[in-house]
């Protein structure tokens, strides 16, 4: 029985036990490749497909499910497998229920790191605020635009103390809005004074018309 | 006689099922071999008469599958009783499956001493006596459908055609669908009778590996969709050190539009089983599994009938035919859920668990069904192997493409006159399938496009009708062969309607274990049903390929994988479609019920009030000149009043003339 | 899809039910089908002892009892009608007549059982007696199917109506 | 002397924004013009109707450089519109932030203008010919933001500044922290002033500003101030924030883009030097003391480059002080001022900030909590005019010493990176 594998990923070679994934395989080469579902021990993987890598003729595996038996080689970074897992993320997060401003877990949540790593827009500044759920500054009735605007910046402003002004551009998912201007009203705070802040910076932002709509069909509700 | 060819003919034969003779197949027809008497072989003669002709010299035959019962062959079968016992007729009554002609259904086939065998088609239960009694009392066939060979005795024979000079019949290659509505499904004798188990025998005498060799010289490839060569699969299972192993036959046949598996189990089960026994030898597993699809139950009892009377026959349990090898086979039947039909799924499944397709490697072959070696083949590609081994690997070599040989049952669907089941050999285009077999468009309809392959398929235009029927054509035209279920689409349906079809399909059927198939095909559905609604966008169709093409490369398994495949060859070869949709917001073939609106001429109306009555919405009301006239604001444009209209006075509207 | 609310206890189903069904994890799906068989749908107490027969833990025989079309979790009504979804049912109007159906019977949308339980209207998957397009099948009470080819909107009517009435009217 | 000169300064070099400088000469008559060609962004007019608590943070959009003196300015314009007073800690913070920025701003100033004097042309060739100064001017600056980074979070246009509210979390050993730095940075440019001196060499020595009237803030308390009440001149005269605009006049000229400003009609400047001489007696000994060891001649404009390095370091240590005092005052845990909800009231307020490079004013009318009437003055407003009218007579007084015309636009281009290179300023 062969004692070593030699796995050569993007050019690098890297001596593994035979059976190991070719996931192992690229940490212990350090080459970094987006993963979420897999658990050792608990969950085999292969779901969430951000780990795919490509072998020379184009066939593409999920690296956390791949094990190797004998000398193989794999791509990990061609920008189409880059394209590939943010078309991919993308369609992840369409259907994450994304309310970060009431989430626990949203210091430590691992899409948010995986929408940096993968340039992927969408989620509120919420997920980068430093203040827990419970220390938010709307409880304290200062107008922030965190929950609908885009993040990126880790919270900068809300990090020296400010609040948000969406500098970044707003959020046009819908239903991310919805939640949102519903929030806004039960904390008390008028839709029309929400949009006129926003205004500020998003007034000639193409995403601002969904904004305004969502905000008048909320404010609609009486 | 109550004798039947499976009996030993005489005390010198020492055939039992605890000592089984290795010849007791082919002893069969051809016997007795260990012994010489004229009186048995005399028996075996007489027997097969009277398997032809009834114990009686008359025989009617009522076919008993899905499509026939569908049609009310059941009360046939009562009319064919009492007739019988009214006339006091002395004529056996059998069952028998279906040729596969759907648009015959339900048919009849008498056959008499003397008499030439016809088939009636179209039969309705008040016809029985007056059919009965022309075929046995005046020995008159000129209302028949045809008959299977001219004896020249009965009047009329000269104008009834032959079934063989048919169109749709003569371009066919019955190879492997032979027994279909000609055998009685449920009597292993018949299936003997007709050369059954030949295969098996054979195989015991040659041992596994020149089996094995066998079907890798005749060329066999997997008829399920995937094409892989079914020897290798074989050799593969076979060099496995793990046992013990197991082999599946995949009767799930999930695709809509598709059901010549169906037809094979019903109408000849006893192949599926040989097949499936065979390749248990050929690969050395003792047990077998059937998975069969929980919306055809009659397909699970047949085969189910069949299992134990093959059991019961020594055919299978222990020790078959003396040939030392043991096998077994259970059939299961499925809960409903396309993904059953991959092979890792339809494991799970069988496992009693949610049908949640495993990535590959590591493949069946090597890791399957509990973990040990398991190969999995469609129930076409096993009757075949059982064919091939009865007939030899060059018969089955001789037909086909060089790069796929042999047969392959279509199942031609939607605007055809015949809609049915046919086999053709590999390599025969489209269009001698659609419009010589399955006679081409009914008259007003105009054929604009075949889908083939089911919802991993595609569809392919009209101009295309000229490309042969092989794995690599079709791949390249953007489409698979698949099951083989090929659906003709008219010009009165909308390609992107058919696209969104699909697409509904794929995705309430996606397992929802990968992200890409789960999520992508929802996405990809809720731009289509937007396009549909005439709120499609240029930029949408951008998202809509990007999207598809991340399904169609990152998905797990191939139902995600494949999904994409009807959107994207509507996007290749029915542009113009989309963008009528997009661009001018109205719907060519006048489908899309967003884009069109229903309206009712008033010259031709002649006020009877129908189209009022059956409105479930209640949205047609009488007007001052006494003719009616559709609201549309209510109007939920079901198409009712369309379709009772008795004078078609009401009429579709799309784009700017819907005003 | 039903909640899962109802009783925890285990049903009191005797094991003559699952007879012939392998007391082995591999069995369930034979033992959820016999379950549905006596209760015309799958209640939690029933799928409790269909686990509890084959030997699994509740929640997967719970994750099975969701993941096929076979199987329902609410009460479906006397008459089952199958509007079949396949490809050529499909082009020659099933869609139109499956909305027909539902807006005849006042189906809201999500509701698969009329009020009064008499009637479910569900999308069933493709039969395989495509020449008879668009095929629906009605799964009567007495356990026998009615097939209906070549369905329309006003055939559908009728069928609805002759069921109605023959409710009415008591069983003939 | 050529009797007609027409000279023109296209996009003078290192100055943020863009000025054409034109000069012409005709007999003795010398006219520069001092042609802004920066677009306005109309900062005042846009806020119209917008609630007043948003104008500091949009106003301190008008630059990046100075982001936090018209984000406090405009603050205290909003303050007292709104009539409202904030807590001590809060205004001790302001004044803190204020401080920094002023150290900071004028730093870097100095840097960018000592080339001028050192003849290395640009920063880079400075790098190259004074590496070891340069380094060491380089970490003084890294130092000074450090430090000011634990008081507002963000340097440029710092979020946590708010009417009457200061957002970000300070606890008292930051406070420390602060302190110390900032004390150690004020001995960093003592002992830097020496080395500086030898290579700071005196550009035009010997001419005199033809037009030496100047405005400052008006100190509260015995301070060096950050914010004020009231404008002092130097002929003495003092006029209270609010009636600023008896005095002080906005005109608009045809060949600039920017506005200009007159003290009763006459040109005036702003700035450093002016400060220098007005807070001459606030100043403490090392700063008087450092003013001689520079050799920095008031009455000389090219000066106020120097001026304003003493100006940084008499700050910072001032900003040591205070930093420490505040500390003392904070007890244990962290102190945080968030003002809960600011009446909307109606009210006029005029808040007047000393900017690194002259006064600023932020003038509001608001009715019901919204801007009605905004009028916004800078620096480089205050001075284009005594600009100008300096660069004239530093043309004629070249000329007069036999400078050929390339040294002349040298010099005036010096002159306008001395003095005030902030054209975004100009053109809010």
């Amino acid at each position: 029985m062969i004692s070593v594998v030699k796995v050569k990923i993007d050019g690098k070679v890297v001596e593994v036990e035979p059976g190991t994934t070719v996931l192992e395989a690229a940490e212990k080469a350090g080459i970094e490749i987006p993963r979420l579902c897999v658990v050792p021990g608990l969950y085999e993987g292969s779901s969430c497909r951000l780990c795919l890598v490509k072998t020379p003729a184009g066939r593409l595996f999920p690296s956390c499910n791949y094990r190797v038996y004998r000398d193989e080689e794999f791509l990990a970074s061609t920008p189409d497998l880059w394209e590939m897992r943010r078309v991919n993320f993308e369609l992840l997060l369409k259907f994450h229920r994304i309310e970060c401003w009431a989430c626990e877990r949203k210091s430590s949540c691992s899409l948010v790191e995986l929408s940096k790593e993968l340039l992927v827009d969408g989620i509120p500044v919420c997920s980068e605020c430093p203040l827990p759920p419970n220390e938010c500054l709307l409880l304290k009735g200062e107008l922030c635009l965190g929950m609908i605007a885009q993040s990126g910046c880790n919270a900068e402003c809300l990090v020296s103390g400010g609040e948000c002004w969406g500098c970044r551009g707003p959020i046009t998912r819908e239903d991310i809005l919805e939640r949102a201007f519903t929030h806004y009203r039960e904390l008390g705070f008028d839709v029309k004074e929400v949009i006129g802040k926003a205004e500020i910076y998003w007034n000639s932002a193409p995403g601002f018309a969904t904004v305004k709509k969502v905000a008048e069909r909320v404010a609609g509700r009486g | 006689m109550n004798w039947t060819l499976l009996d030993r003919c005489c005390e010198k034969c020492t055939h039992s099922p605890e000592k089984p003779c290795p010849d007791y197949i082919e002893c069969r027809l051809s016997g007795p071999l260990c012994h010489d008497d004229e009186r048995c072989r005399e028996m075996r003669r007489q027997r097969l008469e009277e398997l032809r002709y009834g114990e009686k010299g008359a025989k009617i035959k009522v076919p008993m599958a899905s499509c026939t019962l569908a049609t009310g062959a059941e009360a046939v079968y009562h009319a064919v009783e009492d007739a019988v016992k009214n006339m006091g007729l002395e004529a056996t009554i059998t069952i028998s499956g279906c040729h596969g002609l759907d648009f015959i259904d339900p048919w009849l086939e008498l056959s008499a001493k003397g008499m030439p065998t016809a088939i009636y088609a179209n039969v309705k239960p008040s016809d029985v006596p007056r059919i009965l009694e022309e075929y046995f009392v005046k020995r008159d066939v000129s209302r028949a459908f045809a008959l299977k060979e001219r004896v020249g005795a009965a009047s009329g024979e000269d104008k009834v055609p032959l079934l063989g000079e048919l169109g749709f019949w003569a371009k066919q290659y019955k190879w492997v669908s032979r027994n279909c509505g000609v055998v009685n499904p449920e009597s292993l004798e018949e299936y003997v009778a007709s050369g059954g188990y030949r295969g098996l025998s054979r195989a015991f005498k040659l041992g596994p590996e020149a089996t094995i060799e066998e079907i890798l010289k005749s060329g066999l490839r997997g008829r399920g969709g995937a094409g892989f060569p079914t020897g290798m699969k074989w050799r593969i299972t076979r060099q496995q050190k793990a046992t013990p192993k197991y082999v599946i036959a995949n009767a799930d046949e999930g695709d809509p539009g598709a059901f010549m598996n169906r037809l094979l189990a019903e109408s000849d089960p006893f192949r599926i089983i040989e097949g499936l026994t065979i390749a248990g030898y050929a690969i050395g597993a003792n047990q077998g599994y059937i998975f069969v699809r929980a919306e055809k139950p009659l397909m699970a009892k047949r085969l189910q009938k069949a299992v134990e009377e093959a059991r019961r026959c020594g055919l299978l349990g222990k020790n078959i035919l003396g040939s030392g090898f043991d096998f077994d086979i259970e059939v299961i039947l499925s809960a409903g859920a396309f993904v059953c039909g991959e092979e890792t799924a339809m494991i799970a499944a069988i496992e009693g668990k949610r049908a949640w397709p495993r990535q590959r490697p590591p493949y069946p072959a090597e890791k399957g069904l509990w973990g040990k070696p398991t190969a999995i083949n469609n129930v076409e590609t096993l009757a075949h192997a059982a064919t091939i081994m009865a007939e030899g690997a060059e018969k089955f070599a001789a037909i086909g493409t060089e790069k796929t040989k042999g047969t392959k049952m279509f199942c031609v669907t939607g605007a055809v006159k015949r809609v049915g089941a046919y086999e053709v050999p590999i390599g025969t285009s489209i269009r001698v399938l659609v419009e010589e077999l399955a006679g081409g468009a009914p008259e007003g309809v105009k054929v604009k496009a075949v889908q083939i392959g089911g919802p991993s398929g595609g569809c392919i235009p009209a101009n295309l009708l000229d490309l042969p029927l092989d794995y690599e054509t079709l791949q390249g035209a953007g489409a698979i062969m698949g099951s083989g279920g090929i659906v003709v689409i008219g010009h009165e349906n909308c390609m992107v309607d058919v696209a969104k079809f699909f697409l509904t399909f794929t995705s309430a059927e996606s397992c929802g274990k990968c992200i890409p198939c789960r999520v992508g095909l929802r996405v990809m559905w809720s731009i289509l049903d937007k396009i549909t609604k005439g709120e499609g966008t240029e930029e949408d169709l951008q998202v809509l390929r990007q999207v598809a093409e991340t399904v169609r490369s990152a998905s797990l398994c191939a139902l995600g994988g494949t999904a994409p495949n009807p959107v994207l060859s509507t996007l290749r070869y029915f542009m113009d479609e989309y963008a009528a949709h997009i661009r001018e917001k109205l719907c060519p073939a006048l489908v899309c019920s967003a884009l069109i609106k229903y309206r009712i001429d008033e010259e031709k109306c002649i006020a009877c009030g129908q189209c009022a009555m059956n409105c479930p919405a209640s949205a047609i009301s009488k007007i001052e000149s006494g003719k009616y006239r559709i609201d549309e604001s209510l109007c939920i444009k079901c198409g009712v009043c369309y379709t009772v209209c008795p004078v078609k006075a009401v009429y579709k509207v799309t784009g700017a003339r819907a005003g | 899809m039903g909640k899962l609310e109802g009783s925890n206890e285990v049903s009191v189903l005797p094991d003559k039910v699952f007879e012939g069904v392998p007391k082995a994890p591999y069995g369930l799906l034979e033992a959820l089908r016999r379950v549905q068989a006596v209760y015309g749908y799958l209640p939690p107490e029933g799928i409790r002892r269909a686990a509890e027969y084959v030997g699994v833990p509740f929640a997967q025989a719970y994750g099975v009892a969701t993941f096929y079309h076979q199987y329902s979790l609410e009460p479906i009504g006397k008459y089952r009608i199958l509007v079949c979804m396949g490809t050529a049912c499909h082009l020659r109007g099933n869609s139109l007549n499956i909305e027909f159906l539902r807006t005849l019977l006042g189906l809201k949308p999500g509701r698969k059982t009329t009020e009064d339980k008499m009637f479910s209207v569900e999308e069933a998957r493709c039969f395989g007696c495509c020449g008879l397009a668009p095929v629906v099948v009605v799964q009567k009470p007495d356990g026998g199917n009615e097939i209906v080819g070549r369905a329309n909107p006003r055939t559908l009517r009728a069928l609805v109506e002759r069921y109605r009435r023959q409710e009415r009217g008591g069983a003939k | 002397m050529a009797e007609t000169l027409k000279l023109t300064i296209e996009e003078v070099p290192a100055v943020a924004g863009k000025v054409n400088v034109h000069i012409e000469k005709d007999q003795a008559a010398v006219r520069v013009d001092f042609g802004v060609t920066q677009d306005p962004r109309f900062f005042e007019r846009f806020l119209k109707g917008r609630p007043a608590v948003y104008a500091p943070h949009v106003m301190s959009r008008i630059c990046g450089v100075c982001s936090v003196v018209h984000l406090t300015c405009s603050i205290e314009a909003v303050e007292k519109a709104l009539g409202v007073e904030p807590k001590p800690e809060v205004k001790a913070l302001r004044d803190l932030a204020k401080g920094f920025e002023n150290v900071q701003n004028n730093f870097v100033h100095v840097l960018m203008a000592l080339p001028d004097y050192t003849g290395d042309g640009n920063v880079v060739q400075f790098s190259k010919s004074h590496p070891q100064l340069f380094a060491r001017m380089m970490d003084i600056n890294r130092r000074i933001l450090e430090a000011y980074r634990r008081i507002c979070g963000r340097f440029i246009h710092t979020p946590s500044l708010g009417v009457a509210s200061h957002g970000k979390p300070i606890t008292k050993s930051e406070l420390e922290y602060v302190g110390r730095e900032m004390a150690r940075v004020s001995t960093e440019l003592y002992d830097l002033a020496g080395s500086l001196a030898e290579i700071w060499n005196p550009i035009a020595q010997g001419f005199e500003d033809p037009a030496p009237t100047y405005c400052v803030l008006k100190p509260p308390r015995e301070e060096f101030p950050m914010f004020s009440n009231g404008l002092m001149f130097s002929d003495g005269f003092v006029v209270s924030a609010e009636r600023y605009g008896e005095v002080i006049e906005e005109r608009k000229l045809p060949h600039s883009n920017a506005k200009i400003a007159l003290y009763r009609g006459k040109p005036f400047y702003v700035g450093s030097r002016a400060r220098m001489q007005a807070y001459f007696t606030l100043l403490t000994s090392e700063a008087r003391e450092l003013i001689k060891t520079l050799g920095v001649d008031f009455s000389n404009p090219f000066d106020n480059v120097k001026a304003q390095y003493v100006e940084t370091a008499h700050l910072s240590g001032l900003l040591a002080e205070k930093a420490l005092e505040l500390a003392s005052r904070i007890g244990s845990g962290v102190a945080f001022y968030r003002e809960e909800k600011v009446p909307e009231t109606s009210g006029e307020g005029v808040g007047l900030a000393t900017a690194p490079r002259g006064v600023l004013i932020h003038h509001y009318r608001v009715r019901d909590g919204k801007l009605e009437y905004a009028n916004v003055i800078t620096p480089t407003v205050m001075n284009a005019r005594h600009v100008e009218v300096t660069g004239g007579a530093l043309v004629s007084w070249a000329l007069s010493k036999g400078v050929d015309e390339a040294r002349v636009k040298d010099l005036v281009a010096a002159l306008v990176r001395a003095y005030d290179p902030c054209l975004p300023c100009a053109v809010h």
